[in-house]
């Protein structure tokens, strides 16, 4: 017990810091690090409560979608990072204050829902059961949730078309190969017969 | 004609003079219109005659014609109705004549008018509303004709439109009648309520079941019957300009002299002498309301009188001298002798009509010039008008000898009302004694401005032709303070350029003079039996109810000698200190008015009325009007009401625009604001 | 010393608000702000999973699954969306976000 | 009930889903030729999937995560109708920029299913599931525009601000599941009923703010007005409108379905929600110049009638705020269609003095925004008018009638809201003065047939249509007021 | 008679299509043609509506107490289009249906531009205001006390003076303040009681304590719309910016809606409130006439200072109506139906020289009576009938709730009557700084009197004023048994 009250010690202090860092840092390159590394100790905190579909789901989805995502869009956009904006500290007193009295408040709230709520006094489910935790996530989930999962595939479509949408250009100084054009290229076409007056030249 | 009828076409005919002249005039012409108008009215005299005469000593007794209703709201139910009494008989007679008169007068006075049409239909106009008034059968229709006379008098009074002081006149009239309607009006409303009803026939006979009603007002328990009787009364003193409401009268002389006649001397303003003499049998119930109007009446008869002495237009000392005479019939009717004073009342229009339309002759005569400083030896010139402004200067002083009970007109109504006076003060009223002892020295003032004014004005040397154009005559020149006083309308018509010498007025207007002074002669001694005399009962019939215990009348009999001679020897006394002033030492009553003693200040200045209404009450509505106007509307209500409201809502919302700053992150904050501010909301809310 | 439902809440709290926090204080990029709603996701996925686990059931788990899809999905046009600004106004500085205000 | 059966429950956006996949792919071999064709289809598609909406079984299907009964039918019907409108003026609107994008009616599709998936929803998550796949397409068509500065800060700002909302609902959603026990409406009004604890209401104060969020209610209002300035005319009309509605029943539903229990706490915070969005609404509209914005405003405050309708918690409260909706949807689609028909010179009026007299240059246009303006007032008897009527009779007879809640709290609101109404009339009459009184400053272009023909028909709709349509409205608002869980 | 009241209400909006399909048909080059056809078309329809309500006056029967011509429709969700009028109503009516054309034809030569629109503001304002005075169901008439509030902003904003903007804005804020709260409480009422029927809600009996809210709600929409001190600052703008005609409407028909609210609902479904605040609004009244008589007084601009003039009389409206007896109330009918044509006359006097002079500046004017002398003495005679002289039918309403009042508090009264004085004093300092003296302004030398057009205006007014006054019973002959049941029933609570 000893040993998996120190496992959730560490990878919640973990997970806790990258956030804070996640926040703080000042390169956002070094942000989004953190963010994976919160990611990684959020997904030994899901391994701890014996939900390791979800764990794994957590780091091949994020770590390796949506944190690389993140970091390729970091990168490609072309930002002077260095130059931290004032204001910052500015806004700390009070934006602390308000984050502690909400961090109090949830955390009482959590508290409370955990010793009140229909969870209360239960333990952390023994995995010796027949079946694993893939096996139980995906049996309800494409019985009595098979519409939503479609409904999630539409978000993603959505995401997709919207990213489509909002990013894709076709540029119009992009100079390509036109085969059919250059086929159908005639004399007429392709040469201009002018008169040049002396001493004028051609203006072109 | 059934008596119906007469009455109904008598009420009648001035109004239809007063629609065709008013509307059709300018279509019709001017002599036509006057034509109709007189004609018309002189009809009405003539059926009043006869409505007299046959009430009084005919068969017709008492009646009451309805016409048609009028308001009819629950109990308050009135009829446009013609009363016929002794009372509105009298008064009938007393309206059509001398209105008829004025008519005609007007003919000469008026010629050179170029609105005649208009002013004839005034004329009419008035003449019907004061009929209207006189022949109310209630509350109502007195009230209606009671405002109509003001109206036609605003209307006369500023005929002249054209001059400022004659409209500023007028409204001054109209206001100041207003204030005392707005009395009348309590009054009607408390009788109302008193009675549950408007009309004379249902109030009359129920006033003594009424007496002791009290009516609750400002946490005391009032005499209901003293409360009405008061508050009528402020009615009949703005309409008979007494004491505190007496200031709009002498500023009526702004219209042409034939209305002062008409108007502020023989009809309207005895309106309220007659109202309270109709209303004598809730007055009779009224006893502190009979104090005050006693009251009144003899401060204003010695008001009236002191502030006569010192004025210089003649047409303003023969308003004094009405409103004088008004506080005498007062007098009469606060301390019960209601008889006398419709005796006086009677007499008084004839001598003071005779007196006004005398000194509209002079007026005329003298080209319009009314200041009596720039008057004199006129007797050559006006003869006629001289001798019948004497005999109504004679009639007005009361002059007669007691012991032979033979006078002109004025010594029988007025002694009636000193003798009555005196009697009434005998018997423990004291306000009846004080009363009794102003008119005596009141009367020695009247006589005392009224010769005066002979002596001025007929006597002494000429101040005016040629020698007076230059200002050097004007011993006691006033500054500008009396320019006023000339009618400066017909400066266009006959400049004072082309013909300086008076001249005698023609016939249509000595005709009505010498009507009138017949009336002033002998009215007193036909009809002193009857209105106040031995007849009395007999004449009246009712139409005045005198109390149980109201002997008043009986007493005259009775008096000490003294008191009878007393009103003979102060009019004595008055004429000859007239005499000596200004024939004897003639110059000297300049050389007072150059002196300006405080008493001849205070006097001449009218007690400074004007002026203390004038700052009070004009400069303080103006104040309250633009401190309410600026102030209230604008400052307070407008700018706390609308635009303060807009400029907060403007301001609220910029503000909030202000939170809107664009940036993301505040955005953010705003929200979670919202969440952490909900949620404790949460907590403390439902944790409880 | 029992590691209970109650502390997984709280690691999810603290995340949670974090996030929260990071979205509000930032001044530096946009970037930033997405990657804290990542984090409060993460928190949200925690409590789910924690309650799933606690609960013996999976259906907190399959929430906690789409919840991690649509976060996919929400990086994604979140990305797209602040490729275009950049686009547009070649900086992607909190600060700058404020064309439209008032 | 087997798959079958759930699938025909689930018809209406099952039909929109493989609709939208075709049309994609249509688009996709058409490319810009095929735009307007793809756009007809998606207008059709969303009217046969309104009358399937219509006519469709009820029931409840994937173990109570999808509930289709008369409420998710009126509130379809009225979705997808509303965004076959907004189809239409996009398509319009598309053509003239000359953009001819058939991506725009796809995601119109997209956020239909969405909207659908919400007014259906029975559980947690098909509550987020559906509220993301509508939040991602409206993100989406906020930054459509991508050349746009503003559109795209529009997008940006929607996006941050709706992610932050998403992460309030989901963990709102997280302490109920783990409250409850479960993310079925039934079983948390079950444990409700049984007793409702603090997490379990915190947990819902968290999805109300969600919530409160998408139906753009103070204080999570913030985005609306850059976002309604910045998105494309037609683009708002769809946002100002059927999402809304959406977000309104899935509210309602969570409320009622989930929490009718909690009704006394509940109704407390949806007040304040509703309060703080008249106020704000009424004063921050008055000194806003661009009409977008200041429709924004107006939007937040109409909202907040809507909510109180809510915050009434009966069914008369649940009818009136259907009503509401309806009505408003249909004020506003009409005027942004008159903004997105009004041009000067090429340019989009969208301020206020931009309409200066109106009037004279183009009555028909400056009539249909009077009557929009009029009946925002609420003014009898345009539609307005009789909106905010139901809401507040129904506010108020739950205080003096059903004593759902105190009479003065229930006095308080309706004075409250009717005041902010009168604050609010000074900003729709300044429109109207400018329109009317004020002269023009230059000709008008015409106004495009499409967009015109949407103002004027919403227009006539709001007077004198509605004096026929609310009779038959009103009933349906209460069937299907009715269907909710509240008796 | 069945739809015959529906057929008045509604007749004007036969000219309002008619004048459409014009402007939908007229060619733009005879625009002038197409605005004479359309001012023929809105007189005539406007005088088709005058001998509608004159035809509903005649077959109304006095006799009875309740409602008549009765018309009820159930529409949906318990609210219904009921109609019908009684003695206190169909006066209204007649009132409405009378100043319409006269207004019309007043603004014949005045407005020149955007005629169509303004003839279809008119028509549709007489339909609203005609509604307001037949409906028998709350919402029925919230819809049309409310909708004036639309064409009456435009008519002050389009056709207004310089300030008319603001004027326009102050006009309908003020106004719609007061009735949302009116809404609030009819949604309350509907709620409570289970009908809007206004003759079902006469008979039913509010809880004391909820009375006092619902009647505090009412009277702010009314108090506003009479207006009563202090929310009355809207009117002199309103009136001094609004076109002749809209001053007309406005003063003679649309401050009536206020007190004919009180005498509808306040003093019959709110009686124990009603005489609960009796003494707040004696006050109120009190404070009106003489506070409003001294502004009025100091006013430099005519129309604001006979702007003024109405808050005065409306003074003693409100005084007569919470008098609660037979006199006051039926002198505060009286009074608004005479003080409809008076003050409708007088700033229809006041267009008389604007369309002339285009000021309204009193200073500006003086003499007159030289040059008009037939506008001279119709402007006396209103001038009178605003001062209430007995003969015209100012002096009846005046007399009348004075009596009643003077029965339920004294003091009021003495405080009233006072401003019988003082409306004497301004009516006629106007009266002699416009009409009196020498012509002095140059630009005066050439002004024209009374035209045909505006002696036809000005004649069924005259005979109006001076007929009420002579002859008041045709209006109480009317109103008696309507009112002798409304003071009846409201003497019977409380006593």
């Amino acid at each position: 017990m000893a040993l998996q009250a120190i496992a959730f010690y560490l990878l919640a202090a973990v997970t806790i810091g990258a956030g804070l860092l996640v926040v703080t840092a000042r390169n956002p390159v070094h942000s989004v690090l953190f963010l994976i590394c919160a990611f990684f100790s959020a997904a030994g905190l899901f391994v701890m409560l014996g939900a390791e579909f979800l764990a794994m789901l957590l780091v091949v989805v994020y770590v390796g979608a949506v944190a690389v995502l993140f970091l390729f869009v970091v990168m490609m956009l072309d930002v002077d990072f260095s130059a931290l904006r004032a204001g910052f500290v500015r806004y700390l007193p009070i934006g602390g204050l308000v984050a502690l009295i909400l961090v109090v408040e949830i955390v009482a709230v959590s508290a409370s829902v955990a010793s009140h709520g229909a969870a209360a006094g239960a333990a952390v489910l023994t995995p010796s059961h027949d079946i694993t935790n893939a096996e139980a996530i995906g049996r309800v989930l494409y019985t009595d949730y098979v519409y939503f999962f479609q409904a999630a595939g539409l978000v993603l479509l959505v995401a997709m078309i919207g990213a489509i949408v909002l990013t894709l250009r076709h540029r119009a100084g992009v100079r390509r190969q036109n085969i059919a054009a250059q086929v159908a290229r005639t004399p007429a076409t392709g040469m201009r017969i002018v008169q040049i007056k002396s001493g004028e030249g051609l203006s072109e | 004609m059934t008596p119906q009828l007469i009455v109904t076409v008598l009420v009648l005919a001035p109004l239809l003079g007063a629609i065709v002249a008013g509307l059709f005039g300018r279509r019709i012409g001017n002599v036509a219109s006057q034509a109709v108008t007189t004609g018309l009215l002189f009809l009405a005299c003539a059926l009043a005659w006869t409505t007299f005469a046959s009430v009084i000593w005919g068969g017709w007794g008492h009646f009451t014609v309805e016409l048609a209703p009028f308001i009819n709201v629950g109990a308050f139910h009135s009829d446009w109705a013609i009363r016929i009494d002794s009372l509105s008989a009298v008064m009938l007679i007393v309206v059509t004549s001398v209105s008829a008169l004025v008519h005609l007068y007007s003919w000469g006075y008026m010629a050179d008018d170029d609105s005649r049409p208009r002013f004839f239909a005034y004329l009419s106009l008035f003449t019907f509303a004061m009929l209207a008034l006189v022949t109310a059968a209630d509350f109502m229709q007195l009230f209606f004709g009671w405002e109509g006379v003001g109206l036609a008098s605003y209307l006369l009074i500023g005929f002249w439109y054209k001059k400022p002081t004659a409209s500023a006149a007028a409204i001054k009239a109209f206001v100041v009648n207003r204030v005392g309607d707005f009395g009348f009006a309590l009054g009607i409303m408390t009788t109302f309520w008193m009675f549950g009803s408007v009309r004379f026939a249902d109030i009359f006979p129920a006033v003594a079941a009424h007496a002791g009603q009290t009516w609750t007002f400002a946490g005391h328990y009032w005499a209901a019957m003293d409360l009405a009787c008061s508050l009528l009364f402020v009615g009949a003193m703005g309409k008979s300009a007494q004491f505190f409401l007496h200031t709009w009268l002498p500023d009526a002389m702004e219209g042409p002299t034939p209305v002062s006649a008409l108007i502020h001397a023989a009809t309207m303003v005895t309106a309220g002498v007659y109202m309270v003499c109709l209303l004598s049998p809730m007055f009779e119930y009224a006893p502190v309301a009979r104090q005050i109007v006693t009251g009144v009446g003899a401060v204003t008869a010695l008001f009236a009188a002191t502030v006569g002495l010192a004025q210089n237009d003649i047409k303003r000392v023969i308003a004094y001298s009405t409103c004088s005479q008004l506080g005498y019939m007062f007098i009469a009717a606060g301390v019960g002798a209601y008889q006398g004073a419709m005796f006086h009342l009677f007499t008084h229009a004839f001598f003071k009509a005779l007196l006004f339309l005398g000194a509209g002759s002079v007026i005329m005569g003298m080209h319009h010039e009314q200041d009596m400083r720039n008057m004199g030896a006129l007797w050559k010139k006006l003869p006629i008008t001289y001798v019948v402004m004497l005999i109504g200067t004679i009639a007005i002083t009361g002059v007669g000898l007691p012991g032979l009970e033979l006078g002109f007109a004025g010594f029988y109504s007025k002694d009636a009302i000193i003798d009555a006076a005196f009697a009434a003060g005998s018997h423990n009223n004291s306000t009846a004694y004080f009363a009794f002892v102003i008119s005596v020295i009141a009367a020695g003032l009247t006589s005392f401005y009224s010769w005066r004014l002979i002596f001025m004005t007929f006597h002494g040397h000429a101040k005016w032709g040629a020698a007076a154009a230059t200002h050097g005559v004007h011993g006691d020149a006033e500054p500008s303070h009396d320019a006023h006083a000339h009618d400066d309308h017909a400066h266009d018509d006959h400049g004072h350029g082309h013909d300086h010498t008076p001249h005698e007025s023609p016939w249509v207007m000595l005709l009505p003079l010498l009507a009138l002074a017949v009336g002033a002669v002998f009215a007193g001694k036909v009809f002193v039996e009857q209105f106040v005399g031995e007849g009395r009962a007999e004449f009246w019939r009712g139409a005045i109810f005198n109390g149980a215990s109201n002997h008043v009348l009986d007493n005259l009999h009775v008096l000490p000698a003294w008191v009878v001679w007393a009103p003979l020897t102060v009019t004595a006394i008055g004429f000859v200190l007239a005499w000596y002033v200004y024939i004897a030492k003639e110059g000297m009553g300049a050389a007072i008015a150059a002196r300006r003693g405080p008493l001849w200040t205070f006097l001449y200045n009218k007690w400074f009325f004007d002026e203390l209404y004038d700052a009070t009450f004009v400069r303080g509505a103006k104040a309250l009007g633009d401190l309410f106007w600026k102030g209230g509307d604008q400052r307070l209500i407008d700018g706390l009401g609308p635009n303060g409201v807009a400029a907060v809502s403007a301001l609220i919302g910029r503000r909030t625009g202000k939170m809107q700053t664009g940036y993301v992150y505040h955005y953010a904050f705003v929200m979670l604001l919202g969440v952490a501010g909900l949620l404790s909301f949460a907590l403390y809310a439902w944790s409880k | 010393m029992t590691i209970g439902l109650a502390h997984y809440l709280a690691v999810a709290a603290i995340l949670f608000t974090i996030g929260v926090f990071g979205i509000f204080v930032n001044r530096k990029n946009v970037i930033i702000i997405l990657m804290s709603i990542e984090l409060i996701l993460l928190a949200v996925n925690i409590n789910l999973v924690s309650f799933s686990v606690y609960l013996h059931q999976v259906v907190g788990q399959i929430f906690a699954m789409f919840v991690l899809t649509v976060a996919a999905a929400e990086a994604a046009v979140g990305l797209a969306i602040l490729v275009t600004f950049f686009r547009n106004r070649g900086d992607i500085a909190v600060d700058d976000v404020n064309m439209m205000k008032g | 009930m087997d798959f079958y059966g759930a699938l025909q429950v689930a018809l209406p956006e099952a039909f929109l889903a493989v609709s939208a996949l075709a049309l994609l792919v249509l688009g996709a071999v058409t490319a810009a030729r095929g735009a307007i064709l793809v756009s007809v289809l998606a207008g059709v598609a969303l009217l046969v999937a309104a009358v399937l909406a219509a006519v469709g079984p009820l029931g409840t299907a994937f173990s109570g995560g999808l509930v289709a009964d008369n409420a998710s039918a009126f509130a379809k019907v009225a979705i997808y109708a509303m965004s076959a409108v907004a189809v239409l003026l996009g398509a319009g609107w598309l053509e003239r920029l000359k953009a001819r994008q058939f991506e725009y009616p796809v995601l119109i599709l997209l956020a239909a299913i969405g909207m659908g998936i919400m007014a259906s929803s029975g559980d947690l998550i098909s509550l987020y599931i559906g509220v993301e796949l509508q939040s991602l397409a409206l993100y989406v068509l906020a930054a459509f525009r991508r050349d746009d500065a503003k559109a795209s800060e529009a997008g940006l700002k929607y996006f941050v601000l709706g992610a932050l909302s998403s992460g309030l609902l989901l963990y709102g959603a997280s302490l109920i599941y783990g409250f409850a026990g479960s993310v079925k409406f039934v079983d948390i009004a079950a444990t409700v009923h049984a007793g409702a604890g603090t997490g379990v209401l915190f947990g819902l104060v968290f999805l109300i703010c969600g919530l409160a969020f998408k139906v753009s209610a103070a204080p999570f209002h913030m985005w609306t007005p850059d976002v309604y300035e910045g998105a494309p005319t037609p683009v708002v009309a769809f946002f100002g409108a059927a999402p809304k509605l959406a977000a309104m029943v899935l509210f309602a539903r969570a409320l009622a379905d989930a929490f009718s229990g909690a009704a006394d706490q509940w109704r407390q915070v949806v007040i304040i929600i509703a309060l703080a969005s008249m106020l704000l609404g009424a004063f921050a509209g008055l000194v806003q110049k661009n009409l977008k914005r200041l429709w924004a405003y107006s939007s937040i405050a109409n909202v907040g009638y809507a909510l109180v309708g809510l915050s009434a918690g009966t069914r008369e409260g649940y009818q009136s705020m259907l009503v509401f909706m309806v009505l408003y949807m249909i004020d506003v689609t009409g005027f942004f269609a008159c903004l997105a028909a009004l041009n000067r010179n090429g340019k989009p009026m969208e301020t206020i003095d931009d309409m200066a007299g109106l009037m004279r240059e183009r009555p028909g246009m400056a009539l249909a925004m009077t009557a929009f303006a009029v009946s925002a007032i609420g003014f009898p008897p345009f539609s307005g008018f009789w909106a905010k009527f139901f809401v507040f009779k129904a506010i108020l007879a739950a205080g003096y009638v059903q004593h759902a809640l105190p009479v003065g709290l229930a006095v308080s609101v309706a004075v409250v809201g009717l005041v902010s109404s009168v604050v609010a009339a000074f900003y729709y009459l300044r429109l109207i003065k400018v329109m009317w009184f004020d002269p023009a400053p230059g000709a008008v272009d015409a106004a495009p047939a499409d967009a015109k023909g949407i103002a004027y028909a919403a227009a006539l709709f709001s007077f004198p249509v509605v004096m026929v349509g609310l009779p038959l409205l009103y009933p349906l608002a209460g069937v299907a007021a009715a269907a909710f869980g509240l008796g | 008679m069945n739809g015959i009241l529906s057929l008045t209400i509604f007749s004007p909006l036969i000219g309002v299509a008619a004048i459409l399909v014009l402007r939908a048909f007229g060619a733009p080059a005879q625009k002038a043609q197409t605005e004479n056809t359309a001012k023929w078309v809105a007189l005539i329809v406007s005088l088709f509506t005058l001998a509608l309500s004159v035809l509903l006056v005649a077959k109304f029967d006095p006799s009875q107490s309740g409602f008549q011509f009765t018309e009820d429709f159930n529409w949906f969700a318990g609210i219904h289009y009921r109609m019908g009028v009684d003695g206190i109503s169909v006066l209204f009516v007649l009132l409405t249906a009378f100043l319409l054309p006269l207004c019309l034809v007043a603004s014949w030569r005045s407005i020149e531009n955007r005629v169509l629109e303004y003839l279809i503001a008119f028509l549709v304002l007489e339909v609203l205001v005609i509604g307001v005075f037949c409906a028998l169901d709350l919402i029925v008439f919230y819809l049309f006390f409310e909708g004036q509030l639309v064409p009456m902003f435009l008519i002050i904003g389009v056709w207004g003076g310089k300030n008319r903007v603001y004027a326009a804005y102050k006009f309908f804020l003020y106004t719609l303040l007061g009735s949302v709260l009116m809404l609030a409480a009819i949604l309350a009422m509907a709620s409570i009681a289970k009908t809007t029927s206004i003759p079902e809600l006469l008979t039913y009996h509010f809880d004391p304590k909820l009375q006092i809210l619902l009647w505090l709600a009412f009277f702010a929409s009314f108090a506003v719309k009479m207006p009563m001190w202090p929310v009355h600052t809207w009117l002199p703008d309103a009136h001094v910016e609004a076109p002749t005609a809209g001053s007309v409407i406005l003063a003679g028909i649309l401050l009536k809606m206020g007190g004919y609210g009180f005498l509808r609902f306040s003093l019959p479904m709110f009686p124990d409130a009603s005489r609960y605040f009796t003494p707040l609004v004696f006050t109120l009244s009190v404070i009106a006439i003489i506070y409003t008589s001294l502004v009025a007084f100091r006013q430099v601009d005519i129309k604001k200072l006979i702007a003024y003039s109405s808050v005065a009389h409306m003074g003693f409206v409100t005084m007569g109506i919470f008098s609660g007896n037979a006199q006051g109330v039926q002198g505060a009918i009286f009074q608004m139906l005479s003080h409809g044509v008076i003050s409708g006359a007088l700033f229809l006097c006041v267009g008389v020289v604007y369309d002339r002079m285009h000021t309204r500046e009193i200073a500006f004017y003086g003499g007159l009576t030289d040059r008009m002398p037939w506008y001279a003495a119709t402007f006396m005679l209103f001038t009178m009938g605003n001062v209430g002289l007995p003969g015209t039918s100012g002096f009846v309403g005046e007399i009348l709730t004075m009596t009643g009042a003077y029965h339920a508090s004294t003091w009021t009264v003495i405080f009233a009557a006072s401003g019988v004085i003082f409306s004497a004093v301004y009516a006629l300092t106007l009266y002699r700084r416009v009409m009196f003296g020498e012509i002095t302004n140059p630009k005066l030398a050439t002004i024209s009197d009374l035209n045909w057009r505006e002696v036809a205006v000005f004649a069924p007014l005259i005979f109006g004023t001076l007929w009420l006054g002579l002859q008041p019973g045709v209006v109480f002959d009317v109103t008696a048994a309507s009112v002798d049941k409304l003071v009846d029933a409201y003497k019977l609570i409380g006593g």
